[in-house]
């Protein structure tokens, strides 16, 4: 269970890696000194690392860091009353302050929900009046004065236009395409979870063992030095790799990791043996529209990769 | 703002035909207000010959396109049902009676939503079998795709002519 | 059948922004003819004053309810987008590309949500920087506002004008 505290704080150190020079990184240098706080006892005293994973994660959602949505309680819960019905020792202190933050979390996510909730108002003078406007946010004093006159009129300074929503019935030809292409789809799909099922049966038993053995956080950092040789350039994944077995497989999980942070993008060029291609994402904004047809036609492969 | 406008407006913007007193509650106007606007948009809109007419029907005012216009250019609305939750359509008819979670595994986690909106539109029926549903075309399904199709069975052969038809 | 109300039901048919080969195709007209059809339905529809109007949106053309209309009958249209994500909308636009982390010191906690929604929608586009998101608007942000801009920097302007430049 140590494992998943030290998930945090490697996801953090990692993070502060990649952050370049003129980065501001003070914030993510806060979470940081949060968490070693956390692990000697400051915030809470908490010993177990199960306990302390659980408090580590809390207190991040609680500072803003994550989306409050994005942490499921039901499931901290279900994992919290097995580990305590396994444990036989509970600690009633920790148990309380850890009620205590989940229920704050619940409060920032009932939060959300009662906005949403809310009917129209007549007028919003005061809607986001409770927000403090940072000054330091805006690079022009012009940007402040629109956020300012954004936020305190009573409208919103856009609306969706009214047209007219007609619609017609779907024709033969439609459906006849539709089921088509659905056959196809389903077909792929069908493939790809049997090659899945497939490849569990193959992997040995103590492979989860010995990923857990490497370092995962200096493995992401050297494919992504691997990664930087290519200046952005669109790379066939075997590139990255050298003939050992182990480094292909640390190299194909580490471009998986930096793919769910959304730092490259991977995708196949024909299912299911075709070549896998890596792109770092660049700073230019143009990156996402710049795609070439062969990688939108691939966002399909590679939405499927990436839950490989 | 004149009141003909306003009333227009809220034609325009239900797409529907609306009662007089819904008009009025909608926009702020007087019942009587809203009746002479009614009547004068009537006018208007039959004398300027557009492809757009103001039509009473029964109790009701409706704002739409005159009936020669709305066939030749039927074709650039939206269809009524998106292409997505089209192919889920199709292929529950094809493979019926089937599984949710079967269906699940050819068209991933969207399969729930989807069948709950096809259930709604009465275009399938769903019962318990194990722990999944079985899945199945409603009778209104070939009606409502205009497919000369009475059972189950002929609908499905609707659809494996497609596929047996289709380029290789 | 009159070319300017075939064009005129297509438009009013479609309830989207088309482009000219799009209409010329769907009705079966020349591009010459829809061009010089849209034109003068342009012009008609701001000569009289009624709550409609025909736009022209970078390249394509739209019917649509008058802005100032569209309030007074809002109470009838389907779906209304909520006044404050319509809000966060807006300074995305202006202050684009904005890092998410900024934009939750704008408008706080709902900031998530509020993105989540907009991409939802595909009107805006999102990704990593440092340890936030960037965000910037996607290509069918000014067709869904009915915004005439063609590229980041004009609706970043456009905003601009409409906040700055209107009466205090």
């Amino acid at each position: 269970m140590k494992e998943n505290y030290e998930a945090v704080l490697n996801h953090l150190l990692f993070h502060k890696s990649l952050i370049s020079e003129e980065d501001d990184s003070t914030r993510i240098d806060r979470y940081l000194h949060m968490v070693e706080e956390i692990d000697k006892g400051m915030h809470i005293v908490v010993d177990d690392p199960f306990e302390k994973s659980i408090a580590a994660m809390f207190e991040l959602v609680i500072e803003h860091q994550f989306d409050p949505w994005d942490v499921d309680l039901r499931e901290f819960t279900k994992m919290y009353l097995k580990q305590m019905k396994g444990g036989g020792y509970v600690n009633f202190v920790v148990a309380g302050k850890l009620v205590l933050m989940a229920w704050s979390i619940l409060k920032l996510q009932s939060e959300e929900v009662l906005v949403w909730a809310e009917p129209p108002r007549e007028r919003e003078e005061y809607y986001f009046g409770d927000w403090d406007l940072d000054p330091t946010v805006y690079q022009e004093p012009e940007d402040l004065d629109f956020t300012h006159a954004v936020l305190n009129r009573s409208d919103p300074p856009v609306m969706k236009p009214v047209r007219t929503q007609n619609t017609r019935p779907v024709t033969l030809i439609e459906l006849a395409d539709a089921f088509d292409e659905a056959r196809k789809e389903a077909d792929l799909q069908m493939k790809i979870d049997e090659l899945r099922s497939k490849s569990r049966k193959q992997v040995p038993h103590d492979f989860v063992k010995k990923v857990h053995m490497e370092n995962l956080t200096e493995d992401i950092s050297v494919t992504w030095k691997r990664l930087g040789k290519f200046d952005g350039q669109a790379v066939p994944l075997h590139n990255l790799y050298n003939h050992d077995i182990w480094d292909r497989v640390t190299v194909f999980v580490s471009v998986l990791f930096l793919a769910m942070m959304q730092k490259v993008r991977i995708w196949q060029r024909k299912f299911p043996h075709g070549e896998i291609m890596v792109k770092t994402l660049t700073e230019s904004e143009d990156d996402i529209v710049r795609f070439s047809e062969e990688e939108i036609q691939n966002d399909l492969t590679q939405e499927k990769l990436a839950v490989v | 703002m004149e009141k003909d406008a306003i009333v227009e407006a809220a034609l325009f913007c239900a797409g529907r035909p609306m009662e007089t007193e819904e008009i009025a509650e909608g926009v702020g106007l007087t019942l009587e207000e809203v009746k002479a606007s009614l009547s004068s948009l009537v006018k208007d809109y039959s004398s300027t010959g557009g492809a757009v007419e103001v039509v009473k029907m029964g109790k009701k005012h409706v704002m739409q396109l005159r009936g020669s216009y709305a066939k030749r250019v039927m074709g650039l609305a939206e269809a009524r049902i998106p292409k997505d939750l089209l192919k889920t359509a199709a292929l529950i008819a094809y493979h019926q009676p089937i599984l949710q979670s079967h269906l699940q595994k050819m068209v991933g986690q969207r399969a729930y939503g989807h069948v709950k909106e096809l259930k709604e539109m009465n275009l399938i029926l769903t019962r318990a079998k194990g722990n999944s549903l079985e899945l199945t075309t409603s009778k209104s399904f070939p009606n409502y795709f205009g497919i000369d199709a009475t059972n189950r069975e002929d609908l499905r052969k609707w659809f494996q002519e497609k596929v047996q038809g289709a380029s290789p």
